[in-house]
């Protein structure tokens, strides 16, 4: 694995507490979903955890970051409290959403973190809004918005890149690039040399990293925002990953080629970092220990939420528009 | 007779339509391994090829347009777009294109596609992939609309859809995937478009409904018995053009109309049928339809959102009364 | 009070929202140069300089999503989308983004962003430029619709739809850009969202409308009256929330009904008026739309398709005989 | 002006006779439209002549043509009939639609054009559905799309290049580069170095050529288009030229720059291909006698138009669909 002058131990495990915390939200919800506790979908994150947390770290609180329908993991490494998206997973008061949203919708505006999106590539324009928004109130947030491989061949999503670099726009666009999208193999149905070589055409400065590698990811990231943020333009980074779990939690994803499967497991970023930290002085049991906290943590969550209220019916009502807002229990004439 | 779902049927209905018809094919996203989000083109691709069951990028605008240009050169394809929220980005090419193109062009075009597009709730997918949208393509010039309620619907109006030389919205329910029904499949007729089908007989109140709404339609009626009150019930199947004769003759002989939907009330296609039996006949009328809300995510609140038996029984007890 | 035209008055309202607040800006494409297709930005690039008079890429899908980024980000723009037929290019960013992205996230998020997009007949810009899709944002759960019809309303109604931090729709009508009203400068207190004007008023009959069918409906009601007959004559304004008290109390005292718009008269705006009001008052309803055809190109042909005053002197006498 | 062996002056004559009627067909326009006789808008092909001819004189009549707003030059030089087109303008009986269109609705289908359109970039996506149309049937056709430098910039366009090289469609993408779109110069609003180094993105072969030149632009087609037809893939060209006059006729375009139009006529194509014609045995004599032929037959179909019975409003009714048909007068209930 890549090292890096800068690696502090104490902020790389820092990081991959929160790489952990993402694995053990993921697989709770999973298993909630597969005990009937989770309605919906639920697109677990497993694999993907050095990005997301590689990106936020490198981010302020108040920078901007738009998802996918992927969006746990960017929302735990953007600041979201986990707690209040188990409720919501579970539909239950104290959600991020109050249970009007799901695992598609999760939000968490006090961090920035701008909303999970089920439409693929819808993200992609909103974000290049926020950006012109920052831009009009004078501010040096930016915006980070993730899309995946396959959310690439959407025509917004190009847009939005073109968009982006004629006003120079601090985006920073990264792709998840898992190869596959849902059940379909992503280079089948991409033409050309892949996203990079696009946004190159748009101007765009593009990195493609091996987005599983925490360091690199960290590295660049780094180095990236900094230029946007001071006025160097919108750039693209394609994080190489690979997608250790089915599409969603009901996908057992058949068509996958095991040894694939079995080799990717080879590259996960969590072994990966844990083994740069055991030489960098962190010990087995202090990582076995992290890593039961931040089960348990998760898991008391889901306890919680298994007990926590069930909204009222009401509150479908609320939040609607205040102009023309519904009224409860509607009139039905 | 044999027993199916309502995603077989339409399975069926396909495999039957491109084994017929060498100019049928279907492209979307995820439909050769896959075979769908509930298997409806299950096998499919192994039987006719990638080339007439086409995995397609991520790019709805596209699917859409390209079944436009695809049925304008000779073709007729069924544009799957998986879910109606997702048809959202392709409604230029929908409507700007395929609902006006023989208009336009004076007649010389024709645009024999199936826009595949499912509706309505299925638990827990919230608001973004739970709409239903009917409404606005009824309201568009150039397009038929279809919502099968039953597996032997969703196989014969499939069918009639294919052949259609008119561009067809067809809204399969989401919540239906999975319910079984009989499927006479030796007979190979199509279900024709515009009838509608008349789900049980009563004297007192014609319930007009569509889609996953008829079940529930149908238990009300049970319930009404007990009240003394007899219901009929009337399944629509097409909303464009809708069987305004069915509903006219009924509702003249009942004396009192209810139509319910799913779709959100205000602004919804209920409106168009309760005003023009309104217009028409001049008896009571009454429309129950989703509040003006976006589809929420947990159970009470989605539930808060559906039209139950309760609400229909105690709405036609008003109306009755 | 000083003359100006509907086109003047929008840009007088924008200009005044700019002025009062650094937050609001439009983007579009050719609102700099052109300033706009009617000249209702005209001048303001100059004014407010180009990060706040957007001249966009055409990229509709980005012009609506960016705008719904915007708001999300704490700004309010106006979205310039030139025809509400171009606007269907945008449909899932504005009714599965800005339209819900407030509910689905529990209320964290305001979206206060104005999707204007013209509507109707200009003449002779045929099926892909005329087209009068409110009602499907009606439908729509989240959204406001605006449809002003005079000079002094679309300045008023502009400046009232760019403050509300709902994501407002606003649909200003072609055909009316340089028709000439009187508008109070010094006034510049809004015109409130949701409330109906009365055009003219009278005892036999309550004719609901807006936009440019506004003028066809008031004309109408001048050649009834050598009828004998005294036609009431709402302009909505706002279609959601439409001023149901306006429209029931008058229709309560006239004790007859007919809505008249421009848009296809089949799952239009008007099946919601007609059958509330028939739901709630058992009066008479009667509708007028235009047919279910895309709009035509050539006069006789367009002429077909529009709601003239003899049809609504017609169907009047109809009812009231 | 580049020459070529191939150019058979009988062919070039044949060609420039296409363009010249193109330009008397505009011109007639604009003016029918200042009177008052053509209503709605008419999107002018003056000084881009030599490109649609060009195109098409590398085509069968079966192959087919998309087109956009601005499209009587490419229904011409595809084969559709003049005079039905002028009568659609002036929206009367005979017209190619009957005089439901219009000018932005031409369309004729009995020579392979599928249609101009009110909507940028949607003839794109149904472009690529034609060519599958085209595979699905085992003909050797082709689909040639043309898109403006504007027009580039929207997802439909930019996801139908990725799709087209996907499947390896036969699909020629001609974008005509005028440099403006509308009232506003597409440099300032197209990122990147434009739009062949986005088709190369795609793994799509893109050539550059001054499109007001009528051989270059013939033989890169003849080129590209043997390349498609048997079984190459899709290309684009790229066509470099200037809009003469205003967006539509009842723009002035005081936007441009007047050395600009001045230098933009030197290049202008008709000039150019009359020169050649000149020295290459062609009589002055006879060009005049070619371009006043060109007039007196457009004339004529503008008498004619003029003339010509309206439709009845019965018309506006009918080719609306076939299953739930709308009836005339139609009830009002
Ligand atoms: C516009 C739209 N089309 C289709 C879908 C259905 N869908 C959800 S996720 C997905 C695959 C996405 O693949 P990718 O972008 O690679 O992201 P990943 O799932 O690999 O993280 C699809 C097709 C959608 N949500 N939105
Ligand atoms: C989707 C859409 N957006 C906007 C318009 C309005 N419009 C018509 S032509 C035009 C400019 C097109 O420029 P370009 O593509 O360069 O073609 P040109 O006019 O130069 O031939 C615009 C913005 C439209 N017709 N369709
Ligand atoms: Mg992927
Ligand atoms: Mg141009």
């Amino acid at each position: 694995m890549s090292s890096n002058l800068a690696n502090e131990p104490a902020r790389v495990a820092e990081m991959f507490r929160k790489m952990v915390l993402i694995r053990s939200f993921e697989e709770a919800a999973g298993e909630a979903f597969h005990a009937g506790h989770v309605r919906g979908s639920v697109h677990q994150y497993i694999g993907q955890e050095s990005i997301a947390v590689g990106v936020c770290a490198n981010l302020r609180e108040d920078d901007y970051l738009t998802s996918n329908h992927r969006g746990h993991g960017h929302s735990i490494a953007k600041g979201a409290d986990p707690r209040a998206m188990m409720l919501e997973l579970f539909g239950r008061v104290g959600g991020t959403s109050d249970g009007k949203g799901g695992s598609m919708h999760i939000a968490d505006f006090s961090v920035g973190m701008l909303g999970a999106n089920g439409v693929i590539a819808d993200g992609c324009t909103m974000s290049v809004g926020a950006a012109q928004a920052i831009r009009l109130l004078g501010d040096d947030k930016i915006v980070v918005n993730f899309i995946g491989d396959g959310g690439i061949n959407r025509g917004p999503f190009m847009e939005a890149l073109n968009w982006a670099k004629v006003y120079e726009l601090p985006v920073l666009f990264i792709c998840e690039n898992n190869q596959i999208a849902a059940t379909t193999t992503t280079h089948l149905v991409t033409a050309g040399e892949g996203i990079a070589a696009r946004a190159e055409s748009f101007g765009m400065p593009a990195t493609t990293i091996d987005g599983n590698d925490l360091f690199e990811v960290d590295r660049t990231v780094a180095r990236v925002v900094a230029e946007i943020r001071t006025g160097g333009g919108p750039q693209l980074i394609q994080a190489m990953t690979y997608r250790l779990r089915g599409h969603f939690a009901h996908d057992e994803a058949g068509y996958r080629d095991l040894a694939e499967v079995e080799a990717a497991l080879g590259r996960e970023p969590i072994a990966r970092t844990e083994a740069w930290l055991l030489e960098n002085g962190m010990t087995a049991d202090e990582i076995t220990t992290l890593k039961a906290e931040a089960d348990s943590e998760i898991i008391g969550y889901v306890e919680e939420a298994m007990n926590a209220p069930w909204p009222d019916g009401k509150l479908a009502f609320s939040d609607v528009q205040d102009v023309g807002a519904p009224s409860y229990p509607g009139a039905d004439q | 007779m044999t027993a199916m779902t309502y995603a077989e049927a339409a399975r069926l209905a396909l495999q039957e339509e491109m084994a017929r018809d060498p100019k049928v094919w279907a492209l979307g996203e995820d439909l050769g391994y896959e075979g769908g989000m509930a298997g409806q083109y299950d096998g499919l691709q192994a039987e006719f090829g990638s080339d007439r069951i086409v995995d397609t990028p991520i790019s709805e605008s596209t699917i859409m347009g390209a079944a436009v240009g695809a049925a304008l050169a000779g073709t007729r394809p069924v544009a799957e777009m998986r879910f109606s929220d997702f048809a959202m980005c392709a409604v230029s090419e929908l409507v700007n294109q395929a609902a006006k193109a023989r208009y336009m062009f004076g007649g010389q075009a024709r645009v024999p596609l199936v826009a595949r597009m499912p509706i309505g709730i299925r638990g827990g997918i919230a608001a973004q992939h739970s709409q239903s949208p009917e409404a606005w393509y009824v309201h568009t010039p150039g397009l038929v609309v279809v919502t099968p309620s039953t597996a032997a619907d969703n196989r014969g109006l499939l069918k009639s859809a294919i052949r259609c030389d008119d561009p067809v919205v067809y809204m399969e329910h989401k919540g239906l995937w999975g319910v079984v029904g009989e499927v006479d499949e030796d007979d190979e007729e199509p279900v024709p478009l515009g009838v509608a089908a008349k789900v049980c007989s009563g004297d007192d109140i014609t319930i007009v409904s569509w889609a996953a709404q008829i079940g529930v339609a149908a238990l009300a009626a049970d319930a009404l018995v007990e009240d003394g009150i007899s219901a009929e019930v009337i399944d629509l199947r097409t909303l464009y053009p809708w069987d305004r004769d069915a509903v006219m003759n009924s509702a003249a002989r009942t004396g009192r109309l209810l139509v319910v939907h799913e779709a959100v009330r205000i602004g919804g296609f209920g409106g168009e049928i309760a005003s023009d039996v309104a217009e028409t006949l001049g008896i009571p009328v009454a429309r129950l339809g989703g509040e003006r809300i976006p589809i929420p995510f947990s159970v009470p609140l989605e539930d808060a959102y559906k039209i139950k038996v309760d609400r229909i029984v105690a709405r036609v007890r008003e109306l009755v009364a």
